[in-house]
């Protein structure tokens, strides 16, 4: 039971956090029909912004200042993605690989071996409850995702903005001819995807993960087939998803003996094990809409 | 007329090739083997001037921090044997290729510099080593390697300097019975990665916790895991009282810092590429200090032995920038068994690459001072069984401090013993 | 007039049409006789290579062989059919191993015992490339419904999921170390060392046969891809791509086609993957990461899309570049020797820095090759929506 | 009606292989919240042009996608001959030799050849291993019908432009690719979806033409989607009218052009349905 | 340096020898010039393909989305160039469209859908927004019924409706009609027209876009006749409605002599022997 508990929390810890990766990217996705690559490297990013900032500005001001730069680094993206916009969408996708690769490649060098932190608040406090050990910036990383998702939901439900993204989303021409400059709109999209990588960073390199390291942006992987099997360009399937990919890998990680029949190292590929199970069930994805033609 | 073309190109290109390859380069058949006047043999990358030794190594990929020290510790002893005349006369030179962690990196590399150089003085990384076997066999190059899994005894010209990771964890078990005074029936966590250095590991842990009539209690872990709290939970709830790990240096840091934060202030040890200087900067230090040990097969950079504290000289003083780290100790190592087998192939006048392997295998009572005596007579047999038990320290170089010297525990032998 | 419908006419190719269709110039086109020579060269200098060229440049190009193969067949996958695929290092894995199990002996690797058929070494190719084929058909519930964008995520799982197998079934695979690759042996004369051929005064290793068979394999993907591109399947998968209501309605399975693509793409990168072992003879599952998809797929997007010749042109380019950066490294500015110290720009990274900003540059000032994946979404397509509404 | 075209060939029907009836039963195609066609019959008698009418958006063309199986219909049935459509997938509907143009061209990036050579998809067999290797009876294959296509080519004036890439080819022509690759299907049933929008006088004749000459060289049936009444009246045998999704009216060209509910719906309503009545009935009759 | 004609009325769109093509070849239009003053309503005819939307695209800056572009001539308005400008300017210039096939965003609320017709605009305080709402409301009660329906649900009059409402929203000076007709029973289109005309009496000017010669030619005080890309005929509507000129285009024209356009060239098709 107390494994069930403790799985059950990490899964939810770890599904907060693919949320607010898998989120962005959708965000990036709906923005540019294109699958961003980038977006390890845009976490990564972040990440080490927060590390190298955190001492002369202190956590939150860094976190803010990283939040910003991950940010402007997700609307250059953006920016480098329209200009090959009208060729469809795998030649963007393509593109977000060549800037992962420059991107990853420079903060790897800078990185080098070093172990970073984010000199985040919580340090290595702990507490129990429901007989389970949780590390507080594990409560705190649930807690600021759902509040973060939340924010969104609302921003995107009820704000001006929220309005120009749906329904630019459901019809960009139509929105164009209300007067949206999507472009504009569509970069916000990408700088509040990079802005979410930054915050994700910070939950990802905190107590009880050792810090960051030049794999840190590998996690992101984890939020493709978030993506993909909540169905692509789907904000709840997005969410929904996370929280799947999330329950998985923490249950195959907490379960690992019991699975062990399946090779060792099962958990590290729950995600797109789960992932291949609902494609192959559900082709369009838990909440992605099915085409209207039947061909 | 189509028809024709073609047959006037075939015929045009067949006679251009008849042209071009009857003046090849390689017409003069592979770089023999030779013998000069003075009845010495020598073969690929042995001049009268200079030996060229190979290097694969990590300098851009995962690894590279070890790698860089590695490198830049085998360069300075080299360097400094250099200095006083290089090895019969001969510079050692060093040909250094960085394959970033990458399979395929590494075997174009090894391509491109196996022809001429007269041995690896270093190949790094368990894959790329692995993926090099057939070709180092051969090709009958003599090579050192940087990891020392298990899996890699048994090569006539490969070689691991130091115990390997089942060895280790004899030693380390042994330690931990002392130290946390562990009875029969206690539990021991094992945490390990999937892969040959953690299974290896993990391997050694189960003899010896079987020997001491410990119950193992389990933990796998993948290489990109970095959080450790699912495994420590587990661990806690089985009543560990210590805990072996095999894992990357920030999985480490990760396991000690939940362990110590949850009250399960166990001693943890780890195997010797799960610790790095840098993780003294993370928050984890003080559970560190408090609760993490090493198992190493050379000595703590901070010990007092006179040839680590030249090291550490020496290489502050060439690379002043640098962070030092075991990986020097390692690479200073393979620098001097490199020299020491050199100098036995120039006793025996033969350069020659079979010559190389042979002067190695003579080398029974290898030291420098910097771990125990090694003997690498038989490929198949670890060179040496003995490890020293390192402590994370502050203000020491390489942020280690030796706790109990060179040491083979009794189990050793019959573990050996078991397996031959 | 109506009569004349029964009368046979005269065949319609006659020389006047002829005429007429080679007349009008529709594109800039090199003279067929230069082309010729270009291409005769070219043989030549791939022919000739092998007794000129050390081990080191050998192998590049045999390294650029295999990707051309790999390229050739996805690029069969994005290039002709729309699809994307992330996939393809598993199938180029599949290959290599399946090789490697079939043509190999039981044996021991390190801890792990193996197995192997040890079947013939031509048949255990041809087998591993009908393995790859499988696994690809295997796939098929995925690959057929799946398209562009979503099948290309879907098929990172085969990587993962490929390498966790890698590693777990260490009796096929020999697990992390990995297994020795067999040679191969045509007529019994195996390709490695243990005999060395002297032609023309030249002594011919395994390495140099090996470059022959791999040249071969090249020749014949190139001259299938073609033929394929050109005949029945070529124009179905091209339809599918521009437009699947109008493949459909022209009496195109979408379904089946798209999974018959993805197998055949997949056949090619098992192939590839084959001659990959052979080149590597030693196989660990290292070699078979996210990195190679990734690569394959810039390769196929740098040479053009659609085209045999851009898969060709991109494959050798991708994977020659870095050889090419890290072997005159020192020769570049700014590049620090390895081993050198200090924290200059090392080869390797040099090289990453390059191959990215090549990928980006390409894309964004030559995407003129690169457009035939997607053509801009056909009008029927973009109006939709309305379309549902009238 | 001045023009001789528009009797029908029948004699050249009767050699052909049975072309079978279109019927049309009570068909009705609901979106969410919207019903395209309404309870929709009528019959395409074998060898016939048909057309099918209305104002825009009357459900003209989603009748084309549920005869093609694009769109599934609701409710109501297709039959073609003993086939039932409804419920097939389109390529099924193709290989029963049901062929489409589209309204937006809609053709494949390639020559004039490749897009007719795909036409020929459903009467070609060659796989993927006999194209690939080029066996012989795929090379035959292949040959034979790549001849078929440029006869049609040849037929809708294509044949100098078979080789050309068609992007490089003019709007007018491309309509002409589309009809072309269609022919090349070697259909029973020819689905035309407005083969003259947007073109010229000249090009208008000519498809008129064209479309005429299908019938009496094929004597295939002929569905035809279009706005230019002129042409309708003069080529068509028969007129079905739809009118937001319902058929309001159908019978000969003739009796269409006289029925007020036709003329009330399709060219307009109340107050300014005068001028446009006026100007329909004077505009075929009178002309 | 002249300075504009102050006889010039101020407010008028005005297009001048407009030619735009799609993708690097096709035109879609050619030489095209028109006027349409805010104090009218113009028609634009033509048959499917003329180029009727093309024109609106290229007013409403919507041309590269279509891969299209404007190959020469100038679009104004007043003063006001708009050629080539984004859409959001000509929004914000007072020229707004509603699109053939109306387009509302079927999956938001029709409140919301009127919403999204002031994301063109400034932001509005909260009280004003509910006004401008509340005004459309007025005019189409319908709607008010509806407000939380989800537009996808509408009938097509309605969904014509909430377009046109949602144009309205910013309170253009220019409406852009393109097919209001399109698809509406007889007495949905004798709304449209009614509403139409409302609009204009409240001194919005109309082009309107219509395959419905009909009922285009009563609504418009001139219209214009596309044919294939160029202007073929213009001038006052009632004039036009009477010429035999708009029959023969907009009908499509009827082949005098039949037998001219039997191209004897072409080839025979014989049957296919399988």
């Amino acid at each position: 039971m107390t494994t069930f508990t403790q799985t059950l929390f990490n899964g939810l810890a770890l599904g907060s956090v693919y949320a607010l990766i898998a989120l962005g990217f959708t965000l990036a996705y709906k923005a540019s029909g294109a699958i961003n690559f980038a977006h390890g490297s845009l976490l990564l990013l972040g990440g080490y912004l927060v590390a190298i900032w955190h001492e002369p500005l202190g956590f939150y001001l860094a976190l803010a200042a990283a939040a910003a730069g991950t940010g402007a680094a997700a609307m250059l993206e953006a920016l480098l993605l329209r200009k090959v916009r009208r060729t469809g969408s795998t030649v963007p996708t393509i593109l977000t690989i060549g800037v992962d690769i420059l991107l990853l490649t420079e903060l790897a060098r800078r990185i080098g071996g070093d172990v970073l932190t984010a000199g985040d608040p919580w340090g290595s406090r702990i507490r129990e409850f429901a007989g389970i050990t949780v590390a507080e910036a594990r409560i705190y990383s649930l807690l600021v995702s759902v509040l973060l998702v939340a924010v969104f939901l609302a921003a995107f439900h009820r704000t001006r903005w929220g309005l120009a993204m749906r329904a630019t989303a459901i019809d960009r021409e139509a929105a164009e001819l209300m007067g949206v400059r999507s472009d504009r709109l569509w970069m916000s999209a990408w700088a509040l995807a990079g802005v979410l990588a930054a915050v994700a960073a910070v939950f990802l390199i905190a107590f009880p993960a050792p810090g960051l390291d030049r794999n840190t942006g590998h996690i992101a992987l984890a939020a493709f087939p978030a993506a993909v099997l909540g169905g692509l360009g789907s904000v709840g399937g997005a969410l929904l998803g996370s929280l799947v990919i999330g329950m998985a890998e923490a249950a195959a990680a907490g379960y690992q003996q019991q699975l062990s029949s399946f090779g060792s190292g099962i958990a590290d590929i729950a995600p797109f094990v789960v992932m291949v199970l609902v494609l192959i069930a559900r082709p369009q994805g838990l909440l992605g809409s099915k085409e209207s033609n039947r061909v | 007329m189509n028809r024709m073309h073609t047959r006037v190109a075939v015929a045009l290109a067949a006679s251009v090739l008849v042209a071009v390859t009857g003046c090849s380069s390689k017409s003069a058949g592979p770089k023999a083997e030779n013998v000069d006047a003075a009845g010495f043999k020598s073969g690929p990358g042995v001049t009268d001037k200079s030996i060229s030794l190979g290097v694969l190594t990590d300098l851009s990929g995962p690894a590279a921090a070890l790698g860089k020290s590695a490198v830049q510790a085998q360069q300075l002893y080299l360097d400094q044997v250099n200095a006083q005349g290089g090895v019969c006369g001969r510079q050692i030179k060093l040909e250094v290729r960085d394959h970033a962690y990458d399979v395929q990196k590494a075997v174009a590399a090894y391509a491109e510099i196996q022809p001429n150089v007269a041995a690896f003085a270093q190949i790094l990384g368990s894959a790329q080593t692995s993926a090099l076997v057939d070709s180092i066999e051969r090709d009958k190059v003599m090579t050192l390697i940087g990891g020392n899994p298990a899996a890699m005894l048994g090569h006539r010209h490969l070689q691991l300097i130091n115990p390997t990771y089942d060895i280790e964890m004899i030693n380390g078990v042994d330690f931990l019975v002392t130290k946390a005074g562990l009875k029969p029936g206690d539990k021991i966590g094992v945490v390990f990665q999937d892969g040959d250095y953690g299974s290896n590991a993990a391997e050694g842990v189960r003899f010896a916790a079987k020997k001491a009539g410990l119950e193992p209690v389990e933990q796998t872990i993948k290489a990109t895991d970095t959080d450790m709290t699912a495994q420590v939970s587990a661990l806690r709830a089985a009543g560990v009282k210590a805990i072996t790990f095999s894992g990357t240096p920030a999985q480490t840091a990760s396991l000690v810092g939940v362990a110590a934060a949850t009250g399960l202030t166990v001693p943890v040890l780890g195997s010797s590429p799960s610790f790095v200087p840098q993780l003294m900067a993370t928050p984890a230090k003080a559970a560190l200090t408090k609760m993490f040990y090493l198992s190493s097969g050379v000595p703590a950079l901070g010990g007092d032995e006179p040839a680590v504290r030249k090291l550490v000289a020496d290489y502050q003083q060439k690379y002043p920038n640098e962070q030092l780290n075991q990986a020097v100790e390692v690479g200073a190592v393979n620098g001097a068994v490199m020299v020491e087998t050199l100098k036995l192939a120039c006793a025996a006048k033969d350069f020659t690459r079979e010559g190389i392997t042979d002067a190695l295998r003579s080398l029974t009572k290898f030291t420098s001072g910097l771990g125990e005596v090694q003997d690498f007579s038989d490929p198949a047999r670890v060179p040496s069984r003995k490890t020293y038990v390192l402590q994370p320290a502050e203000g020491v170089p390489g942020s280690l401090k030796t706790v109990q010297p060179a040491t083979e525990a009794p189990g050793v032998a019959d573990y050996l013993a078991a397996k031959h | 007039m109506s009569d004349t419908s029964t009368t046979p006419r005269p065949r319609p190719e006659s020389a006047a049409a002829r005429q007429r269709r080679f007349g009008v110039p529709l594109l800039p086109r090199r003279t067929p006789s230069a082309r010729r020579t270009a291409l005769a060269a070219c043989c030549v200098l791939l022919l000739a290579w092998p007794f000129y060229l050390s081990a080191f440049w050998l192998q590049t190009g045999l390294f650029a062989m295999t990707a051309v193969i790999a390229a050739i067949g996805l690029n069969l996958l994005s290039g002709t059919a729309g699809q994307l695929s992330l996939g393809h290092a598993f199938f180029v894995a599949v290959g290599a191993y399946g090789y490697t199990w079939l043509a190999g002996d039981d044996g021991r690797s390190g801890t792990h015992e193996l197995t192997g058929l040890g079947l013939n070494p031509m048949v255990a190719f041809l087998a591993a490339i009908v393995l790859a084929g499988a696994a690809g058909t295997v796939f098929s519930p995925l690959s057929g419904r799946l398209r562009g964008m979503y099948l290309g995520v879907a098929t990172l799982a085969l990587v993962f999921i490929g390498q966790h197998v890698m590693l777990n079934a260490s009796s096929v695979t020999g697990g992390f170390n990995g297994r020795s690759v067999p040679p191969m042996e045509i007529f019994g004369m195996a390709f490695d060392d243990s005999t060395v051929w002297m032609v023309l005064g030249v002594p011919l290793g395994g390495l140099e046969r090996l470059w022959y068979f791999g040249l071969f394999l090249v020749g014949v993907a190139c001259l299938l891809a073609r033929n394929l591109l050109l005949g029945r399947p070529g124009h179905a998968l091209g339809a599918l791509r521009d437009s699947e209501v109008a493949a459909a309605v022209m009496g195109v399975p979408a379904t089946r086609m798209r999974a018959a693509a993805f197998t055949v793409s997949a056949m090619y990168a098992g192939t590839a993957g084959a001659l990959l072992a052979l080149v590597y003879q030693r196989i660990v599952p290292d070699t078979f990461g996210l990195a190679l998809s990734i690569d394959l797929l810039a390769m196929i997007v740098i040479g053009g899309l659609g085209s045999v010749a851009g898969a060709v042109v991109g494959a050798v380019f991708v994977s020659v570049l870095p050889q090419l950066l890290t072997h005159y490294a020192d020769q570049l500015p700014l590049v620090v020797p390895p081993g050198a110290g200090g924290d200059g720009l090392g080869a390797a990274e040099a090289a990453r820095y390059l191959y990215g900003l090549v990928l980006v540059l390409t894309l964004l000032f030559a995407p003129g090759g690169l457009a035939r994946l997607e053509v801009p979404a056909p009008p029927w397509w973009r109006t939709r929506r309305s379309f549902r509404n009238t | 009606m001045t023009g001789t075209t528009t009797i029908p060939v029948t004699q050249t029907a009767s050699t052909a292989p049975a072309i079978p009836v279109l019927s049309v039963e009570q068909v009705t195609v609901r979106f969410a919240g919207l019903t395209a066609l309404d309870d929709v019959s009528f019959t395409v008698a074998p060898g016939s042009i048909h057309a099918l009418i209305g104002p825009n958006g009357a459900g003209k063309s989603t009748s084309f996608n549920v005869l093609s199986g694009v769109y599934r219909a609701t409710s109501g049935t297709v039959r073609f001959g003993d086939a039932l459509l409804t419920g097939l997938m389109p390529h099924r509907i193709a290989e029963l030799g049901v062929a489409r143009t589209f309204q937006n061209i809609v053709l494949t990036a390639g020559t004039v050849a490749d897009n007719l050579m795909l036409g020929r998809y459903t009467l070609t067999r060659a796989g993927f291993a006999a194209t690939a290797l080029r066996l012989p009876g795929a090379v035959r294959e292949q040959r034979r019908h790549r001849e078929r296509a440029r006869e049609i080519a040849e037929f809708v004036g294509l044949g100098a432009r078979f080789e050309t890439p068609v992007g490089l080819l003019s709007y007018g022509e491309r309509k002409r690719v589309e009809l072309a690759r269609a022919l090349c299907m070697e259909p029973k049933l020819l689905l035309l979806d407005e083969p003259v929008a947007g073109m010229n006088t000249a090009e208008r004749k000519a498809m008129a033409h064209t479309i005429t000459a299908i019938r009496r060289a094929l004597g295939i049936s002929i569905l035809i989607v279009e706005h230019d009444m002129g042409m309708i009246m003069r080529i068509s045998d028969e007129v079905t009218v739809l009118d937001f999704g319902r058929r309001i009216g159908g019978g000969t060209p003739q009796q269409v052009q006289r029925d007020p509910a036709v003329i009330r719906a399709y060219l307009g309503t109340g107050d300014h349905a005068a001028p446009a009545a006026n100007r329909t009935t004077d505009g075929d009759g009178a002309r | 340096m002249r300075p504009p004609p102050a006889t010039a009325p101020p407010d008028e769109l005005v297009v001048d020898d407009l030619t735009v093509v799609y993708g690097r070849s096709i035109q879609a239009l050619t030489s095209v010039t028109l006027r349409a003053p805010v104090g009218g309503i113009v028609a634009l005819l033509g048959a499917n393909g003329a180029g009727k939307s093309t024109l609106l695209r290229a007013v409403s800056g919507t041309l590269p989305l279509h891969t299209g572009s404007i190959a020469g001539g100038t679009i104004h308005f007043g003063e006001r160039p708009l050629t080539s400008l984004p859409p959001a300017d000509v929004v914000a210039a007072g020229v707004v469209q509603v699109p053939e096939g109306r387009r509302v965003f079927s999956e938001l609320s029709v409140e919301e859908n009127l919403r999204a017709g002031l994301l063109g605009t400034p932001a509005l305080r909260r009280p004003a927004a509910r006004d401008a709402v509340d005004r459309i409301f007025g005019l189409f009660p319908v709607l008010a019924e509806r407000r939380r329906q989800s537009a996808g649900l509408l009938s097509g009059g309605e969904q014509q409706m909430l377009a046109l409402g949602r144009a309205l929203m910013a309170g253009p000076r220019m409406l852009l009609l393109d097919e209001p007709s399109l698809g509406l029973a007889p007495q949905i289109v004798e709304r449209i027209a009614q509403i139409v005309r409302d609009i204009h009496a409240q001194g919005t000017g109309v082009l309107l876009v219509e395959q419905n010669a009909a009922l285009a030619l009563e609504l418009s005080d001139h219209a214009y006749v596309l044919d294939v890309g160029r202007i073929r005929l213009d001038g006052p509507s009632d004039e036009l409605s009477c010429s035999d000129d708009i029959r023969r285009l907009y009908l499509g024209e009827q082949d005098e002599e039949e037998s001219a356009l039997a191209p004897a060239a072409l080839p025979e098709l014989a049957r296919w022997s399988g």
